[in-house]
Formats: C-alpha cells, structure tokens, sequence
C-alpha cells in the first residue's frame, strides 16, 4: 500500500451544489473512466428518510457560495490526507425533498481499497458538521415541522478524524 | 456590516439579511452575537442560546472568540444538518 | 443510533456470480427502491487495475457454487453484525476482465450512515479473503503473466473485524 | 472421494478434478495434501508450500487439521485473490 505515493495525475474534483438530482451510475463511472489506475471506487449515497411515516418533504436550505466552497473545502483535505485518491466527488441538493430521494453523493476513487473507503467516510463526516445546510420537516398534515436538530454524534465522527 | 441568517436564527428574527452599523466594543463574533441579542425579543429569542450559533465570516467559519476585522458578511445560524 | 433495533422487514440479501457487467447505479438504486426508511446506501466499486502499463486482462477464475454460497455467508455475517441493514448486494465476475473494467460491486442500505459504511467495508475485507476467486494476469506482449499473489494487508483488515 | 483443484495447484497438478480412494490414514486435511504431494512431481509442486494450500470440504472453508469426514468433495486451491 503505497500509501504516500504521489497520484500520476492530479486528482479529479467535482463539487456541486444544486436543487436536481444527480445520476449515481453516471457520478460513479466518471471517477475511473478512461483511465486504468484505478482499482477502487468508494461512494455514498444519503437519503430524504422519513422516520414515522408523517413527513411530505425535508426542505434543505443552504447557504449560497459557501456551501460550494465548504465542501470543497472538505475535499481538498481529503486530498491532502490521502494522497493516492485520483478523483473525488461531492454532490449535495438543496430545496424540497420527499422521502425517499437523494440528498447527497460522495465518491472517492483510489488504486487501492482502503483510501477510497476511508476518504468517503471522511467526507460524510466533515459535510454533516461543515456544510452549511440546514434540514426543515413539513409534515403530511399540513403542519409545520421541526429544524432538525444536529446530533452529537456526528461530531463525534468528525473528531475522529482530528 | 452584511449579516446572513440561516434556518431557526432568520426565521426568529425575521430577516434573511441585513447590514448594521456596529458599535466599536464588537470585537469578536461573540460580540456580535451578544450585542445582536440587546435589539429587540426576536434577537433575544433567536440568540437565547448563544453558545449554540455557529458564525462565518465572508464565508468560512470561525470560532465565536475570533475578531471579526475587515469582515464585509458575516452569517449567523444553527449547527448544520447536512448530507 | 439505534444499533440493536431490528429492521422493520427481513433485510433484501443479493449476491450474484457472472461474466456480464453491472449496472451500478441501477443496483445501487434497487437498494432503497420504493422505501422511505433507508437513509443510507455505502457501496464499493472494484476495477481491473493496470499497474505497469503492461497488462492485456486479468482471467477471474472462480469455484462455481462456493463462490456464490460465501459471498452468501459474509453477506449474512454482516447482517448478523449490523441488524439495522435493510438490503446487501454484492456481484463479483468472473472470467476475461480488461484493465478499466468492473469486477466487483458491494452495497449495503441502512437507516443511518454508520452501519453502512462499516458493511461495506467488512463485504469487501472477507470477499477478498474467503471467496474462492484467483486472478491471473495476461500480458499485452502475449506471454504468460503471474497468479496474483495474496496480500497480508488483506488478512489483516479482515482481522480487524474478529 | 472427488478433489477439485483451482488456479496454480490446477496448473501444477494438469487436472481440475479427479476421484481419487484415499488410504485410511488420511484423516484431516492436512493428511491429504501430504499424502497428494507424494504421488509424483507434479503433485510435489503443487502442494510444496503446504501451509498456503487452502481446503474447502463440500463447498465450505475448514483449517488443515479439520477432519474431512464423509466428504464428496474436497476443493485445493491458493489463498483467494478476488474482490
């Protein structure tokens, strides 16, 4: 595992901010197309859930710019800490959307296993707590729903990483 | 000085931005947050818990002990909820 | 994160040996298809990877029927271990594979991120180093290329989970 | 008993299958690849790093000194290389 060799090319990075969905195929295939030196492709994909059956619609609200510029900011460290990735990619939509759908991808690709895994995991991680998004429920009532309210754990994920 | 607000903190206080005349004792984003919680019920009520609101300035966070300087937006909201 | 809690249905379990490729964004989206209680889905690409410019194809030669069956059991190990999981897939091809191309494809689907990442992640440790599959490579120059060799690392990362 | 052979210990051997009566004492695993390396040379390649040999008995994996039991078919083969 030539964990500090430097990637032949440098590394491919996609960060998108955007309200339509994205083709996860699509997303994935575009990270080793083309090219013979990747041997692994790590991804994840995050979903609107709905939790007790009373929700019409997370309304994800972001903040213009830096959203963009926070993930990619995320993925640069990415980079940084894992310097045999060759491409990663963060998607991440805002506005209305019902369960079910997708919310966010992060793919990481890499020669080997390992750096692909963890680098995806690490995004996850550093998006949840970085990006500047912000998750409203409205219910199936017709009832205004809550702010989702930021969980501890998911700094603790992040801290891991420190 | 630009103020954004996001999620819980403009929906308290009614805005989505504004710009403000600070006075000199703002130093850091926690004067800010503090002298913003002095103007009126919905800042009380959309800054009560302070330690909770997360601050960037033009764009990147910063803790709330760091001076503010030149800052031409600085953006106040809720922790984020994400991916 | 309710680790312990039981999945509501019997989690979809979904292995596949094949020649043919995959589709991995119709996989993937075949996950969490038609539920609303899957917020997440972790899966992993593996590609024939061309270390020195040299390689015409890696030959996939496999144990037809055991092949299928422990893919089965480290899929069901890893439902035993991570009871939030809604649905394992995993594909792995055999036979003549170019550099670039797909040769295995995991996914988990679960409420939250955690388990589905750590499924993902366990899948591929012990489908490396329980199912029956040997890779030989054949060269551009048309000689006989080596038997991969196993990797130490590769048991070692299935160590990790004992 | 029907053995089964797969990559290199294949090649070596010339065979991808066989039935072979195996003498009473072969009891494990173990037994067997010592008593298969001592059937010629291309057997005593096969199985000249015995230690790696990897056992499936009946589509199963099972350690070297597991007893084969009323086994139908036992699989030889290197440590897997797949994912």
């Amino acid at each position: 595992m030539a964990v500090d060799e430097p990637a032949p090319v440098p590394a491919q990075l996609d960060v998108r901010v955007q309200a339509a969905d994205f083709d996860v195929g699509a997303e994935i295939a575009r990270l080793h197309a083309g090219r013979t030196d990747v041997g692994a492709v790590a991804s994840f994909v995050g979903l609107c859930r709905d939790e007790g059956g009373t929700l019409a619609a997370l309304e994800l609200e972001h903040y213009p710019g830096m959203a963009e510029m926070e993930i990619r900011r995320v993925a640069e460290a990415a980079l940084a800490r894992w310097p045999m990735l060759t491409a990663v990619t963060a998607i991440h939509r805002h506005g209305r959307i019902p369960p079910g759908d997708r919310i966010v991808l992060v793919a990481a690709a890499s020669p080997h296993r390992t750096a692909a895994f963890e680098a995806a995991e690490f995004l996850m991680d550093f998006l949840k707590t970085r990006a500047p998004f912000w998750k409203k429920e409205h219910r199936l009532d017709g009832t205004e729903g809550a702010w989702v309210a930021a969980k501890d754990t998911d700094d603790a994920k992040a801290d891991r990483w420190r | 000085m630009k103020l954004v607000y996001f999620a819980w903190v403009r929906e308290r206080i009614g805005l989505s931005e504004e710009t403000v005349d600070v006075p000199d004792h703002v130093v850091t984003a926690g004067d800010l947050i503090r002298w913003l919680a002095g103007r009126g019920d919905a800042y009380a009520h959309a800054f009560e818990a302070a330690a909770q609101i997360r601050v960037a300035v033009d764009q990147e966070h910063v803790p709330q002990d760091a001076p503010l300087g030149p800052a031409r937006e600085v953006a106040l909201f809720p922790p984020m909820t994400g991916g």
